[in-house]
């Protein structure tokens, strides 16, 4: 019934992004899940001025923002857990490069809510009474802001509480573990809010590791919290969110994680890291090249990678995968 | 340097942080950890006296202890390898923590005042000013600490003592401790209480009942009130009672360092 | 690490109600999953005056209303679906003995999310403008109702929307189809709000139709949207949505259906119904023999029980259950 | 007696209507189907015209088609054996219908107003009047349709014709047509933009652009005007170019049966 909506990434930029955009990413948390090779592609195709919601900051944002193409960014956490302060984003903000709009992790989770549900506001009962209600990265001299977290009054109780603006991003760009090529798509770790995320956003592209058969998806309808009615195209692209990780398919890359993060900190280091890691391949073979192929077979081989296990008989070749694409292409 | 006054100890600053605030866990408790030391501190107690602590991160990763070492982050392999659930961010920092049903939550800072707020968006020169501008230093912002902070019945907030980070007045309130002292939080209808104790790599600070201004209420075997109070940046008051807290057991330091396999809190 | 809550039903019933609580079943609408056992067992047990917070309407409100045992219901949804009206509970409203208030079903939903958040208020793009809104059966003379759903005003565009009022029920009864015995449970098919029912509910009980090894949950930790930290008691009980149906374990039973609700219409009819089918049974082995073991292996047949597949290898069977459960009763 | 018109027919008067409702909805609409005659309709529609059809039902079960005939309920095991995704409530009815992402949806009614308003709740001898008293019926309330109705961009109400169902008001409103008409619906911001056709077993009704009244658009080949306003509880106005919906082609019919194998819109 449903039709075939592989894409290849390249293609999926081109046709889903432009300049100024609100681009969200679909990001399992800072070192986790993200569609991260989607930010390289956008690079590689001189996207800029970008508005970028994402609830944490991923090496994704890192990377965009410390190669100038984000004018705006909103956020619940801008660091890298363990590996510290995002260089990359740091320097953009510091310049003023970017514009960062501070909010904590449920608040961005609850604005996502806000707009899957088209709700004028959500409720607010946590960031009041801090300066995250009262600076403004967006309306600096607004102070104490009033238009960012405004009060709304309880009808029940009479007692003001906070309200939060919903989120409606242009694109979601959402990295999943495994999807079918309708689009029909199972995350493996915690989602995070790509649950959320995929109803908010106006147009939705999934980023898979991993390629299944329809079956799989009819096995687990439990585990397919992102259906294919909602979803414009699929990419696939193995390894798509390293150097994080992939529960059930890879682990974080230590060593890039903080190579990269350290390039990053420089302007000549940011076009030494596009130069050889955002430009420097021309196909999935290319960039598995660059991470290294025994490293990615380690990787692959970590402690979550029985989460796989259940999966694996209906993952499809990259023969397979490249038949069905060309197919949608033509 | 205090730095030297633990070279002749069996166990490090940080260590004796992570097990200080390891000791305000009970079992049975509901209670969220962030990454880094506050979940080395949290997994200890677990592991030490709190069995059936029910801990949880907020990238709703349940039933999990790590494996391999500190994890790099709340989601990653090294924690989700034997979660038995997970879930969301809705459904961790919503559900569970800013509704109020979280017990305790462990929260870290790089600024902190003498009412128990806390600064990890940025550092400016002097006050902000009338107009946000940019920081000179630009941190991680809040990320879930704000929701803990309002949410969790209570806070422990995990800082290294140094007189920068321990201001008057934060420059940027990320998350809310007593925002200006007394009742204030009531203004706002905060669920959770508020932070119970402030563990720094000299001791640990607790809020008056009423003022809710932070005051010493104990120093380490290594640290004393004096060093303590040159390395606060704000006129800090000291209990008439203030103790000396307890060195780590050996089953303590032995069961920390199991939960520390890969060694991070003997690096600093 | 964690304690096994395996309980007897009847021993839970006894410890987690009374009468007077706000009871919440956690159903998968009006024909699917949900702990309709628990409702006869509050029936043995005379519990009486209950306030039921009922997502949708099932055969166990049908049964607790028609049986004079509800008070006060909140619904979204009163009927049976194909099975037509909900006789038991159409004759307890049109009597006066339930006041039953009137939701829709995302309505009831959000005001589940809305407990489950802790906020002050929902807020209500939905309902407003309707009688659900102007009528209240729990405040019959205020009308329009100024307090079912009253006013808010979004701050940020300055029109007026509506508000619901968030549900904490003392008490949900939440059927799924898989638990652990430490309290981790997998459900097969739609969840409708037992998501957020688990974490709107003061204290939450597992009716699980089969129990599974720990194991289980680890394989499968994105199916475990029920984790044990938020979990009082796990109760098994084999078939305890029969004669509705649980995805992957059994089907509807039609003609059981339609006798029981056609048994529900009436005073007698409801009396020789408990009679036979609330008290007509001594354990899980008499409840067995009640359905009919021929019937219950043919429901169990179904066009879903390849959804169970996956997990058959986990599941424990009535002897080892019976093991655990003595050892907590101990 | 209208049912004698039929007798000849090879389709019932229930054919007609749900083939009348199939027509409505067009290929790769995201579309919310409920129990019973709309979901056969619904199918029908995908089956024969509309291939690409998105269907869902508020349970969030999505890229299912029914097996073993017409499901007993919208997420019973003949709904769930083949489908893709569930999810939940609020997703489906949340995220994807109130929200204004729906494009269509179809609802049943036992009492319909000329502005399109629908009664799924109850039967009052009269109106209510200023105190909510006892309904002398108690039908369902109101499901998803109240949600359908607010939020899917369009909605077909189906409905039997018959006078106490089509009334000048309905007793009470469970799900909003037009309300007293006009743009009564950009009182309360619905997103949705209320119901398109009323379709009945005797014919279809539309709404007037501006009054949002619903006037008699078409009649089957079976019934007739006068038939219609006899069974109509309204002074229902017939549009100039009333015209007769084609009978079902063979085709249409062969499909519907397929998808209604179990005979459910033959029996009445």
């Amino acid at each position: 019934m449903s039709q075939h909506k592989l894409l290849s990434l390249a293609e999926a930029v081109r046709r889903y992004t432009h300049d100024g955009i609100q681009y969200a990413s679909g990001a399992a948390l800072p070192v986790g899940s993200d569609a991260i090779v989607f930010g390289r592609e956008l690079l590689r195709q001189g996207r800029k001025n970008l508005h970028a919601i994402f609830h944490c900051n991923t090496q994704q944002l890192n990377l965009l923002a410390g190669a100038a193409a984000v004018d705006k960014a909103e956020c619940g956490f801008s660091g890298l857990e363990v590996f510290g302060f995002a260089n990359g984003l740091r320097r953009a903000v510091e310049s003023g490069q970017t514009a960062l709009e501070d909010y904590s992790n449920l608040a961005m989770a609850a604005r996502l809510l806000g707009g899957a549900m088209n709700w004028p506001f959500v409720p607010a009962t946590v960031n009041i009474g801090s300066d995250i209600q009262e600076r403004s990265a967006f309306a600096p001299d607004d102070y104490p802001a009033t238009r960012k977290i405004p009060s709304v009054t309880d009808p029940f109780s009479g007692r003001q509480i906070g309200a939060f603006s919903p989120l409606k991003p242009d694109v979601a760009a959402i990295h999943v573990s495994l999807a079918d090529p309708l689009g029909n798509a199972i995350m493996l770790g915690t989602e995070w809010s790509r649950f959320e995320l995929s109803r908010a956003a106006k147009k939705v592209i999934l980023v898979a590791d991993a390629i299944v058969d329809t079956a799989c998806m009819r096995q687990y309808p439990n585990l397919v919290r992102i259906p294919d009615i909602i979803v414009e195209a699929v990419v696939y692209w193995p390894f798509a969110a390293w150097p994080q990780s992939s529960p059930g398919l890879y682990d974080v890359d230590e060593e890039h994680m903080k190579f990269m993060n350290k390039a990053l900190a420089t302007e000549q280091g940011t076009a030494d890291y596009i130069r050889d890691y955002v430009t420097g391949y021309d196909d999935i073979d290319g960039y598995l090249d660059l991470i290294g192929r025994d490293k990615a077979e380690r990787l692959a081989n970590g402690v979550t990678s029985f989460l796989l296990d259940p999966f694996r008989q209906w993952i499809k070749t990259p023969e397979e995968i490249a038949a069905l694409t060309s197919e949608v292409a033509a | 340097m205090s730095a030297n006054a633990t070279q002749n100890l069996p166990y490090t600053r940080q260590e004796m942080m992570a097990i200080a605030t390891g000791r305000e866990l009970r079992d049975g408790e509901l209670a969220i950890f962030g990454v880094g030391l506050s979940m080395l501190a949290g997994y200890f107690a677990q592991a030490h006296h709190a069995p059936n602590i029910r801990a949880m991160t907020e990238g709703g990763v349940y039933g999990a202890t790590p494996v391999g070492g500190l994890p790099w982050g709340i989601e990653c392999n090294r924690i989700s390898a034997n979660a038995t659930s997970f879930t969301n961010a809705i459904d961790a920092l919503g559900f569970l923590v800013a509704s109020g049903r979280c017990d305790v939550g462990i929260i870290g800072a790089a600024q902190v005042d003498k009412f128990g707020n806390v600064n990890t968006t940025g550092i400016w020169d002097g006050e902000i000013g009338d107009s946000y501008r940019l920081p000179k230093t630009r941190l991680t912002g809040a990320g879930g600490a704000n929701d803990i902070a309002c949410g969790a019945g209570r806070v422990v907030i995990m800082v290294t003592h140094e007189p920068k980070r321990f201001a008057d007045k934060v420059s940027y309130i990320s998350s809310p401790g007593y925002l200006d002292g007394g009742n204030a939080r009531e203004r706002y209808g905060f669920v959770g209480k508020g932070p119970s104790a402030i563990i720094t790599t000299l001791g640990i600070l607790r809020p008056d009942p009423l003022s809710k201004e932070f005051f010493l209420d104990a120093y380490y075997a290594f640290s004393s009130v004096e060093e303590i109070l040159a390395h606060t940046g704000w006129d800090l008051k000291v209990s008439p009672n203030v103790r000396v807290v307890p060195e780590p057991t050996p089953e303590e330091l032995a069961t920390l360092r199991r939960v520390d396999e890969t060694g991070a809190l003997r690096k600093s």
